[in-house]
């Protein structure tokens, strides 16, 4: 989910880019060196998620799942998401360095919501865990595609018809994370239940 | 699947096969000739890098050649269609068992194939079970993947490639890593399966005990040995006083 | 698939050093971004154009490389000439199309190509090792240039994985499809990916304490002294400094 | 570094050590006693699981014993800080190249260590580009390590690893998916080096070429071949025409 280059103005640009600067920050100062190496790892695999393509009817979409990566890191989400954009940017020319920030804020921020309110929630029993897996994912989308609505509309009240579209157009891909976000935290606590932190203590 | 399949009949059958991957000159395979007939037992043995995966690849379709044709049961194989028909009839052990193994518990892996052949649920268990318990690990059905050692993992891996019930296994280097004891039974499994097998291997030795010949592969062709002879050698070993470790 | 595929090149832009040239990318993408004034946007786009000619990059890898852009501009223009409101240029029975609406897509489209192509000149011309010791000199924080570093380093290893698993998935005769079948072989997949890397991660961090790692991550990338580094940046920061007093002033 | 280090004296020496995984109960060592002196070149056989890797890890550091005591250069280590000091005295190459090259070129990953061991930047490429003449593989220096072959690899972390000039050498298997080319290489390497090491493998041809005295590994401990003696026996091979590949 990306915001291309050359349509948001200055302000928003300009917030974007503070709020992601301040919360990679933070998330730096959450990981610790024993921990780094994991951060960047499961950025690769978050940057590798995003190539994998499922069908809906004659169409395809790509993997987002940020809502994994924010269940399995939380804070320390941010710099991961920020760190796949930029790889992202300079392998596949998705978007530049203008629009990285408001990127990593649509991106990142339900991602870091999805981990306090759905974590709790994740290993109460398979029925619930499934769920909680499947709204972290629906919601994720569905807040991203929020923000990034936002962030058009703040630019100018006359893109309100196209963040409406680029929402309704999300819908699909909502249900889809949020099934395959279930079923793969359904994985992971049942396969490796040490990689979900709550589970580590 | 209709098709019908006689004693020394072509079951594979690759004729002047040339491929090279995407941007590079070298021909991995260089008009390549191969045949595997049904009950050909054959084992290949050539360098890191001579190109006896991408055979493989190729014979299931995964690598496009540029030029020659590809036979499967008799039936030239063209688009991506033909191969998907046959690919359930083929049964490729990978290079990793940790390519191969992504479902989160053994039975479900096993049974992952009969499921997209169609099976219903009851039966595909039914047919993963059965297939453990042929190999005789039936009794960590219910383990995770990621804790199993690396011999266990080969085994699963041969269990859910055997579920699919293919007439010819293609096995890429199926020893690599594991110890004596896990080469001794998939020597003794391989030997009691009744279907055609092609082996690829860096060990002269389990190679030989599987197989009735070895090819090998240089330059994208294969080298054939046809005859095969006993041959008597020496060697000078230093060891200890334990059970000698030789394979 | 990841491929640096600019990354190698013995043109004038290969030759800066990296940290000059995110410096420039900074400010001239910057500047282009905030301009308002169509007639700017094209001086901008020009010296875009300037810069990927002097990186002497092929320019049909470039347009490819452009594609998703071009995806996002086609809509763009479907909807906002219709959805703006402004000054009605045509009408067709309800369907109208305003003055307003065609001029931001206009604006829209050349100011996302500049950007996208500054880009591409001054940063796909590098690998990610001169990428990361260029950001380290500019101070940005060692554990982002770690991150950085480590994660371009597995994400092939990783993709790799990826690739040989749905492979896979498809000899044991997996066809794709919209069912919740398909999507959960590839959630499967998905978590598989994710084990494995956190598996990998544990693995990789025993290895670098074995190798007398002390938390600082060295780069050693160097780029010998050029005097076309200052000139370069104080070109890029004057023009982008003047076209912006411009736009003040014209407005 | 301060280590005196004469022939015959120890460098490494386990003392019944145990050690369980977390959150487990088998013993994966048990109450193991180990000496690697200056000067020996020892191989260990075992089985797929019995522990290797895990032993290996315990003498880093990485995994801690529950009881027993380690001591590396006579000296008692009993905290992370102790370790910090003797792991560079020590070098691991680990089971899986990937896992140990995690720099983007291969310069950068070689001169990792010795950087971290406080050279300066011109002296640590220095030894990095003299370790990597050593070996041979000079002209790749600049290359992105994962567009490596698995060998090419094997042979980038071996570099990594000696350029640190470890006292000992622990290696994970290093022959694992290597072609006899390869591992020839690595044989006259091995035995071109004039510091101890100890070699987990599952080949005993290799383990033979490279070491002095093979051990193994059961029930959490260690087996041992302390007389080495000549033992002559005779084989019977099917091969072919063609070159006969025996390593
Ligand atoms: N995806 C690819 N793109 C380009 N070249 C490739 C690719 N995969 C393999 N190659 C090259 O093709 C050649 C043959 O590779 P292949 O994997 O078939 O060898 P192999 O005989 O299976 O080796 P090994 O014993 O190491 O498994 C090698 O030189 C390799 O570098
Ligand atoms: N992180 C872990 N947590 C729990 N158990 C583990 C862990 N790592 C290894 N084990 C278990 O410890 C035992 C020894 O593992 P180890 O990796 O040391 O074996 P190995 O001798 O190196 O085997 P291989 O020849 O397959 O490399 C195995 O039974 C394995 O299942
Ligand atoms: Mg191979
Ligand atoms: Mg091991």
């Amino acid at each position: 989910m990306h915001i291309s280059e050359g349509v948001l103005s200055a302000p928003v640009l300009a917030t974007g880019a503070a709020l992601a600067l301040a919360g990679t920050g933070l998330g730096l100062k959450k990981i610790d060196y024993d921990r780094i190496v994991h951060v960047a790892i499961l950025a690769s695999a978050f940057f590798v998620a995003s190539l994998i393509h499922v069908n809906i009817g004659p169409a395809s979409v790509h993997l987002i799942l940020n809502g994994i990566v924010g269940l399995l890191l939380g804070v320390a989400a941010i710099p991961a998401i920020l760190t796949a954009l930029l790889l992202q940017a300079v392998f596949f020319q998705y978007g530049g360095l203008t629009t990285l920030g408001v990127n990593v804020v649509v991106m990142a921020v339900p991602a870091v919501l999805a981990h306090y309110l759905f974590l709790p929630l994740l290993g109460k029993s398979p029925t619930l865990t499934f769920i909680a897996g499947f709204l972290a994912g629906l919601f994720s989308i569905l807040f991203s595609s929020i923000l990034l609505g936002l962030a058009l509309w703040f630019t100018n009240q006359n893109f309100f018809e196209t963040s409406l579209a680029i929402i309704t157009a999300y819908i699909p891909v909502m249900i889809i994370e949020g099934i395959v976000t279930g079923f793969c935290v359904t994985f992971l606590l049942k396969a490796y239940p040490e990689i979900i932190p709550k589970k580590k203590k | 699947m209709g098709f019908i399949v006689t004693a020394n009949s072509s079951v594979i059958k690759l004729e002047d096969i040339s491929f090279s991957y995407p941007g590079s000159d070298t021909k991995i395979l260089d008009h390549l000739n191969l045949e595997i007939k049904q009950g050909d037992r054959i084992g290949m043995i050539a360098p890191n890098g001579s190109g006896k995966t991408t055979l493989l690849h190729t014979i299931m379709g995964l690598c496009k050649p540029d030029s020659g044709t590809i036979k499967v049961f008799e039936k030239v194989l063209n688009h991506e269609k033909d191969f998907l028909l046959v690919r359930s009839k083929i049964g490729l052990l990978f290079q990793d068992s940790d390519d191969q193994l992504f479902c989160p518990t053994v039975l479900d892996d096993v049974a992952f194939g009969p499921l997209n052949l169609g099976f219903s649920r009851t039966d595909a268990i039914d047919i993963a079970r059965k297939t453990l318990e042929k190999l005789g690990i039936l009794y960590f059905e219910k383990s995770v993947i990621h804790k199993l050692s690396g011999g266990q993992k080969r085994l699963v891996a041969l269990a859910s490639v055997l579920a699919m019930e293919p007439e010819v296994l293609l096995l890429d280097e199926p020893t690599a890593g594991l110890d004596n004891k896990v080469k001794e039974k998939l020597i003794h499994i391989l030997n009691s399966l009744d279907i055609s097998y092609f082996v690829i291997s860096h060990e002269f030795d389990f190679a030989n005990a599987v197989t009735d010949k070895i090819y090998s592969m240089e330059n994208g062709r294969i080298l054939r040995d046809d005859e095969i002879h006993i041959h008597r050698h020496e060697h000078i070993h230093k060891h200890g006083k334990h059970p000698h470790i030789h394979k | 698939m990841i491929e640096e595929k600019f990354a190698y090149g013995s043109s004038f832009i290969h030759k800066l050093d990296p940290q000059i040239r995110i410096l420039a990318l900074i400010v001239l993408s910057f500047a282009a971004a905030l301009c308002d004034n169509l007639y700017l946007a094209v001086i901008y786009f020009v010296i875009s154009i300037i810069l990927i000619s002097l990186a002497g990059l092929n320019r049909i890898d470039v347009l490819k490389r452009l594609k998703p852009l071009f995806w996002f501009l086609l809509m763009i223009w479907i909807i906002l000439p219709l959805t703006f409101d402004g000054d009605i240029m045509y009408r067709f029975y309800w369907l109208k199309i305003t003055y307003q609406g065609l001029i931001l897509c206009c604006k829209i489209t050349i100011k996302s190509i500049t950007i996208m192509l500054i880009f591409v000149a001054l940063i796909a011309t590098m690998t990610i090792a001169s990428l990361g010791s260029g950001l380290h000199r500019i101070h940005v924080p060692d554990k982002m240039v770690f991150l950085i570093l480590m994660s371009y380093r597995y994400i092939s290893v990783i993709e790799e994985e990826y690739k040989r698993l749905l492979r896979a998935a498809k000899f044991r005769g997996f066809k794709p499809g919209t069912n919740v079948h398909s999507y959960k072989t590839f959630a499967y997949i998905a978590g598989m990916l994710f084990v494995r890397a956190s598996l990998r991660a544990q693995r990789v961090h025993q290895a670098m304490l074995c190798r007398g790692f002390n938390q600082k991550f060295h780069t050693l990338d160097e780029y010998p002294p050029n005097r076309l580094n200052l000139i370069f940046l104080m070109g890029i920061f004057g023009a982008s400094l003047s076209l912006v007093i411009l736009e003040i002033i014209w407005v």
